[in-house]
């Protein structure tokens, strides 16, 4: 138990610290890397709640194939006029009210769930059947949900190729 | 490998060129020293992501003042020198210098130090043929053909020592007709060769000439019309390959060339797969050159009666041959002493190179590696 | 012995022991590999490759890792120091990580992951990252281009790689690598000849996913140098060679355990024994194989022409006789034992061959201009690839429902998937054409 | 490695027998340079007059001297009346002592004719000569190296820089007055860091 807790702690505040990491870095390959660290040890969060197949799929397409994808663009377009690029200071009145405003909701869900505040038990038993249950919930409670999305994906899709063809010509 | 960027200004838009995806163009310089760059060609080239928007070619790094060295030498001390510029081809340097004082002095070799001048300078067009073979297969990709074409090259090389004692830059000729009987089993030696390479060729053919991605690679890349072909002063296979049927071997020919029948292959397109199938079909050319001519070598004096110290009188001359590379020619202004008034080498590297900006535009990287290569240049032979 | 270590920690110590097997065994096996190539590489250009160091070069790998610690470190001035650090530990990490799901055998697999599959896939794909960074942080225009190749090249080639692999999971129904060859034996069929396109598709995408020729454009060296590699030296060049080689036995691995059945012997259900022992004749083949290998050694060991040479050489063909007398041993010894190192045997033998033809690729074929590449990934590889997946899902139907004969049943797959690969193949043709067309126009007008 | 017994015979002096004196083909003293007159010739007098400063056979090989300032014109004609559709050499010789230093000579070739003509232009020192790359392209590079090596400038050159020589080189190496020993030291030290050894 007690490594259980170390390691949740461990992926939990590698995930914040390298979120905090990357919205504060001005060069944005760093600030790139450090999003791959945020979902890879969110990825750790979902193992250690044996949810094997989140995990993998977490790693497969964010980090293996969306975030490969935004390192292939960012390193497609200029980096130095970016890095010379003042960083836009005028909104920090805004920014400001608004994460003050966020703060005091996340402590109040704390403060208000105070009793349930623990760490949930990881299941005594493996969830052997990990993947097919993934595949049940999706395919039979969430048939509506899945289909909408993917609908959704697909239009993005052809969106996508519409755009790029139109720039080449 | 200096790395440059350009910096665009920020704000000045108009300063950025933007290209499709909205990044900046690369600058990106190709050599000096570069695995395809066939020695210590620069190659600058301004790149949208892959695609080759504009290119330069910087030479000079190999300059070693050729020209210069030969008025401050007699005629025969200058004449190991030209075996240093094509390099790969020194027989046929040599042939075509020799020829030249020879024309200058006017004198003549006799027939049969011609035919052995011939026979040497063909199996040295095979050489080159096959080392360009086995480098620009390489460039594209290809890691096997260069080791079957060094085979087959070593075999020339091998017969080139037992000639006159060297491999590379042979100093084969004199001024005059030769200094060498040739050795006993020549004959046989060139003949089995010859007879072998037929084989080899096709060979290399079953290796490429049909392969799917090898047709990818090279057609319809680094096209060169016959005009600009022409116009460029573009010699040697890549013109033929273009279309136009000329080789100096048979519009003018020196040596022994008008006693052998041969074909000059040409081909249509100009891309690079015309000028890689150009050359495939001149070694068998070269190959039946060879032995037309060592089948009957004839008999007689090899050395022309020109005397030991060459005084030719004061005029010029223009004399080429077919290098393996394109017509290399030498023009050379005699004032009556022993030494050159000016020498002066018309390098067909020099100006198949020239054609390169014109062939690489709206290539991709990898087309400029296959481009380098099709046209077959030696910078020691650019550069001089 | 197994009072000293608590009880929680037990079931921790075989995979930990593998693991630490793997990571040691595999510097060696991929300097091996190596060699391997060289030889067979030199074998088809009629030359003898590495014969100096040992005989036949046997010590060659050695003497190049030597080299290769020794040898200064360079970071190239304007580099981003950490990441130009880390890049290479990231690929080589990850392609040590997947093997952690990989089943070598029936015994040795550090984790049986239910979800193996997707795993080993998974992690493999973060080896990326080592190469676009380490390609990023060089600050050299040939390292950032071999880099955005690479991201370009592997996101492409995953997907039909992807779906290449979903053509099996379907037949197999499950996604642990254990389940899958035990799905082999009990439908009595290599995968690969039921989908025989979903072999072919993985095949081509996993030379693509490795940075193989005919796909090598990351590290091309006639074009950009040494691609992402072109400003690493010494050892942390070698990181990336070794993930390279680890990657490669990756790919083969997964491809074995997919397609080739695991480490299943060939003919696994024809079981007739020895008369009067429980020995099955197949079985005899292993021990037989590394017997003659041992021989030839032998054979050998007297023509070399140094003392050492020959000590080496006979001391590789006791090795063989060594590994000879353990296999035809382990005939005899418990079921699972005999089980785990035959296994381990075939397993191997399969991935190499795969391998083997990795290299017989390489030195056969030019290479692919980038642009070829990504027609061939998306507009080839990848309907195909969906085809054979929809044929795939049909075929289950017909047997399910209708009580085909499962091989009967993905028949019409494989014809169709057939028809559509001519099809794009012929589709091709006139799609070259047209770009000669155009690269002629191109430099028509370049006046 | 001990002597190789099985070493051919170096190949040697051949046989003497096979020099007999008189056998081989004498040496024949080339003609000197004679006026040349053929079709070619008047009709380059007719179109030119006086731009055509003369015109000699050599070694059986056509030589047209030509006036510099027309010899973009005469190239043009060439080029397109006489159909010599390639340049095949353009290159100078320097004769410091004449009062125009520099002979330019073009080497061109007619494929319809299969024919060679030199044009020759004659330069002073400080004086420029017309371009003909814009006759033909070939001569782009052609004249660079001409600059390079000789300093002679081309009036309309679309890039007339340095090709061989280093950007910053001082002097031009194949004048007759730019020793073979000499170097631009300044540029050796700058750039090689060593101090030129001549």
């Amino acid at each position: 138990m007690v490594l259980a807790n170390m390691l949740f702690y461990f992926f939990a505040l590698l995930a914040v610290g390298s979120a905090l990491l990357m919205v504060t870095r001005r060069n944005i390959v760093h600030a790139a890397v450090f999003l791959v660290t945020t979902l890879l040890a969110t990825a750790g969060v979902f193992l250690q709640l044996q949810a094997e197949f989140l995990f993998v799929t977490q790693i497969l397409l964010y980090a293996g194939g969306i975030m490969v994808l935004f390192i292939f663009v960012i390193m497609l377009v200029n980096l130095d006029v970016e890095m010379l690029l003042v960083q836009f200071n005028r909104q920090w009145s805004v920014a400001g009210a608004l994460a003050f405003a966020l703060a005091v909701q996340v402590f109040f869900a704390l403060w208000a769930g105070r009793d349930t505040l623990h760490l949930p038990a990881p299941p005594s038993q493996l969830a052997l059947k990990n993947t097919e249950t993934v595949a049940d919930a999706l395919f039979s409670h969430f048939l509506m949900a899945f289909e909408i999305a993917s609908i959704l994906l697909l239009v993005a899709m052809i969106g996508a190729v519409v755009m790029g063809k139109r720039r080449v010509e | 490998m200096k790395a440059e960027r350009e910096t665009a200004a920020f704000g000045n838009a108009q300063n950025v060129e933007t290209t499709v995806l909205g990044a900046d163009e690369i600058i990106l310089n190709m050599g000096p020293q570069h695995p395809s760059t066939h020695g210590v060609l620069r190659v600058k080239l301004r790149l949208d992501g892959e695609r080759v928007v504009d290119s330069e070619c910087i030479i000079g790094y190999l300059h070693r003042g050729v020209e210069k060295i030969a008025e401050h030498r007699s005629y025969q001390q200058f004449a190991p020198y030209v075996d240093r510029m094509d390099y790969v081809a020194a027989v046929s340097n040599g042939l075509g210098y020799c020829e030249a004082v020879e024309k200058l002095l006017g004198a003549e070799a006799p027939l049969r130090a011609r035919v052995v001048r011939t026979i040497l300078t063909e199996l040295q067009r095979i050489a080159s043929h096959l080392l360009w073979l086995g480098t620009h297969a390489l460039d594209i990709g290809a890691l096997t053909p260069i080791f079957y074409a060094f085979r087959e090259r070593e075999e020339i090389l091998k017969i080139f020592e037992k000639y006159c004692g060297a491999r590379l830059t042979t100093h084969a000729f004199r001024i005059g007709g030769l200094q060498y009987e040739t050795y006993d089993t020549f004959e046989r030696d060139v003949k089995r060769f010859c007879d072998d390479l037929g084989r080899k060729i096709d060979e290399y053919e079953t290796l490429l000439t049909a392969n799917r991605i090898w047709l990818g690679r090279t057609r319809g890349v680094g096209v060169l019309s016959a005009a600009d072909a022409i116009a460029l002063g573009v010699t040697g296979p890549a013109l033929r390959a273009s279309g136009v049927k000329w080789d100096v071997r048979k519009a003018m020919p020196y040596a022994a060339y008008d006693r052998y029948e041969f074909d000059i292959p040409t081909r249509d397109s100009g891309d690079t797969y015309d000028r890689y199938s150009v050359r495939i079909e001149e070694m068998r050319q070269s190959r039946r050159i060879c032995l037309q001519a060592v089948e009957d070598i004839p008999g007689g004096p090899i050395m022309a009666r020109i005397g030991k110290v060459l005084k030719p009188p004061p005029g010029e001359v223009y004399h080429s041959v077919e290098g393996p590379k394109g017509e290399l020619g030498y023009y050379i202004v005699s004032d009556g002493t022993i030494q050159p008034y000016r020498v002066r080498v018309r390098p067909p590297s020099f100006l198949n190179l020239q054609a390169f900006q014109r062939m690489a535009k709206g290539a991709m990287i990898a087309d400029v590696v296959a481009i380098i290569g099709s046209i077959d240049i030696v910078l020691g032979e650019v550069d001089r | 012995m197994s009072h000293l270590i608590p009880s929680s920690i037990l079931p921790l110590v075989v995979p930990v022991l593998c693991a630490v097997v793997i990571v040691l065994v595999l510097p060696l096996l991929a300097g091996y590999i190596v060699l391997v190539e060289r030889k067979v590489m030199a074998g088809m250009q009629a030359r003898l490759g590495p014969m100096r160091v040992g005989p036949h070069g046997l010590l060659q790998p050695i003497a190049d890792a030597l080299k290769l610690v020794l040898k200064e470190d360079i970071i190239p001035a304007r580099a981003d120091k950490v990441m130009f650090w880390l890049a290479p530990l990231v690929s080589v990490t990850m392609a040590l990580l997947a093997y952690s799901a990989l089943p070598i055998g029936p015994a040795f697999q550090i984790a049986d992951l239910n979800v193996g599959l997707l795993f080993i896939v998974a992690v493999s794909s973060l080896g990326i990252y080592g190469i676009v960074l380490g390609g990023w942080a060089s600050n050299s225009h040939y390292s950032l281009l071999g880099a955005m190749r690479s991201a370009a090249q592997l996101v492409s080639y995953e997907t039909a790689g992807g779906l290449a692999l979903a053509s099996v999971l379907l037949l197999a129904g499950s996604l642990s690598m254990k389940d899958i060859v035990q799905a082999q034996l009990d439908q009595g069929i290599w995968f690969a000849f039921y989908v025989p396109f979903g072999f072919f598709i993985y095949l081509v995408a996993s030379i693509a996913e490795t940075n193989r020729a005919p796909f090598d454009l990351p590290e091309a060296d006639s074009e950009i140098v040494a691609g992402y590699m072109t400003e690493y030296s010494g050892f942390r060049w070698s990181l990336y060679f070794l993930a390279e080689y680890a990657n490669m036995i990756i790919v083969a691995g997964i491809a074995t355990t997919l397609f080739l059945g695991g480490w299943l012997r060939p003919l696994a259900r024809y079981r007739d024994h020895f008369p009067g022992t429980s020995v099955e004749l197949l079985d005899a083949v292993p021990p037989l194989l590394a017997l003659a290998v041992a021989l030839y050694c032998f054979h050998l060991a007297p023509k070399q022409p140094v003392k050492i040479q020959k000590l080496v050489m006979a001391g590789a063909g006791g090795a063989c006789a060594v590994v000879a007398l353990a296999l035809a041993g382990a005939l005899f010894a418990p079921a699972s034992v005999m089980q785990g190192v035959h296994g381990a045997f075939w397993f191997l033998l399969k991935v190499f061959t795969y391998i083997y033809a990795f290299m017989w690729f390489r030195f056969t074929f030019p290479r692919y201009r980038f642009d070829q590449l990504m027609r061939l990934g998306w507009r080839f590889l990848i309907p195909l690839a969906l085809v054979n997946v929809i044929g795939v899902g049909i075929a289950i139907v017909l047997r399910e429902q209708f009580d085909w004969n499962p091989f009967l049943s993905l028949v019409p797959t494989t014809l169709a998937t057939l028809g559509v690969a001519m099809w794009l193949v012929n589709d091709d043709a006139p799609a070259a054409a047209a770009n000669l067309e155009a690269t002629i126009a191109q430099s028509g007008d370049g006046e | 490695m001990v002597d190789d017994p099985t070493t051919k015979e170096p190949p040697s002096t051949p046989p003497v027998t096979r020099r007999v004196p008189g056998s081989a083909p004498p040496r024949e003293v080339p003609p000197a340079p004679i006026p040349l007159e053929n079709e070619l010739t008047r009709r380059l007098n007719e179109r030119f007059g006086r731009a055509v400063l003369g015109a000699t056979l050599d070694r059986k090989q056509a030589i047209v001297s030509v006036e510099a300032g027309q010899l973009r014109e005469i190239s043009k004609y060439c080029r397109e009346e006489e159909s010599f559709e390639m340049l095949v050499d353009l290159t100078a010789v320097d004769w410091p002592k004449r009062e125009k230093r520099f002979d330019v000579v073009l080497n061109l070739y007619s494929f319809t004719k299969n024919e060679r003509l030199r044009l020759k232009a004659h330069a002073a020192q400080n004086e420029s000569l017309p371009s003909v790359s814009s006759v033909w392209e070939a001569a782009n590079w052609l004249e660079r190296e001409c600059f390079d090596l000789f300093g002679i400038v081309f009036e309309g050159h679309p890039d007339l820089r340095r090709i061989l020589l280093p950007d910053e080189w001082k002097g031009h190496p194949l004048r007759k007055d730019y020793d073979i020993l000499q170097q631009d030291t300044e540029w050796v030290r700058e750039n090689l860091g060593i101090e030129s050894g001549q």
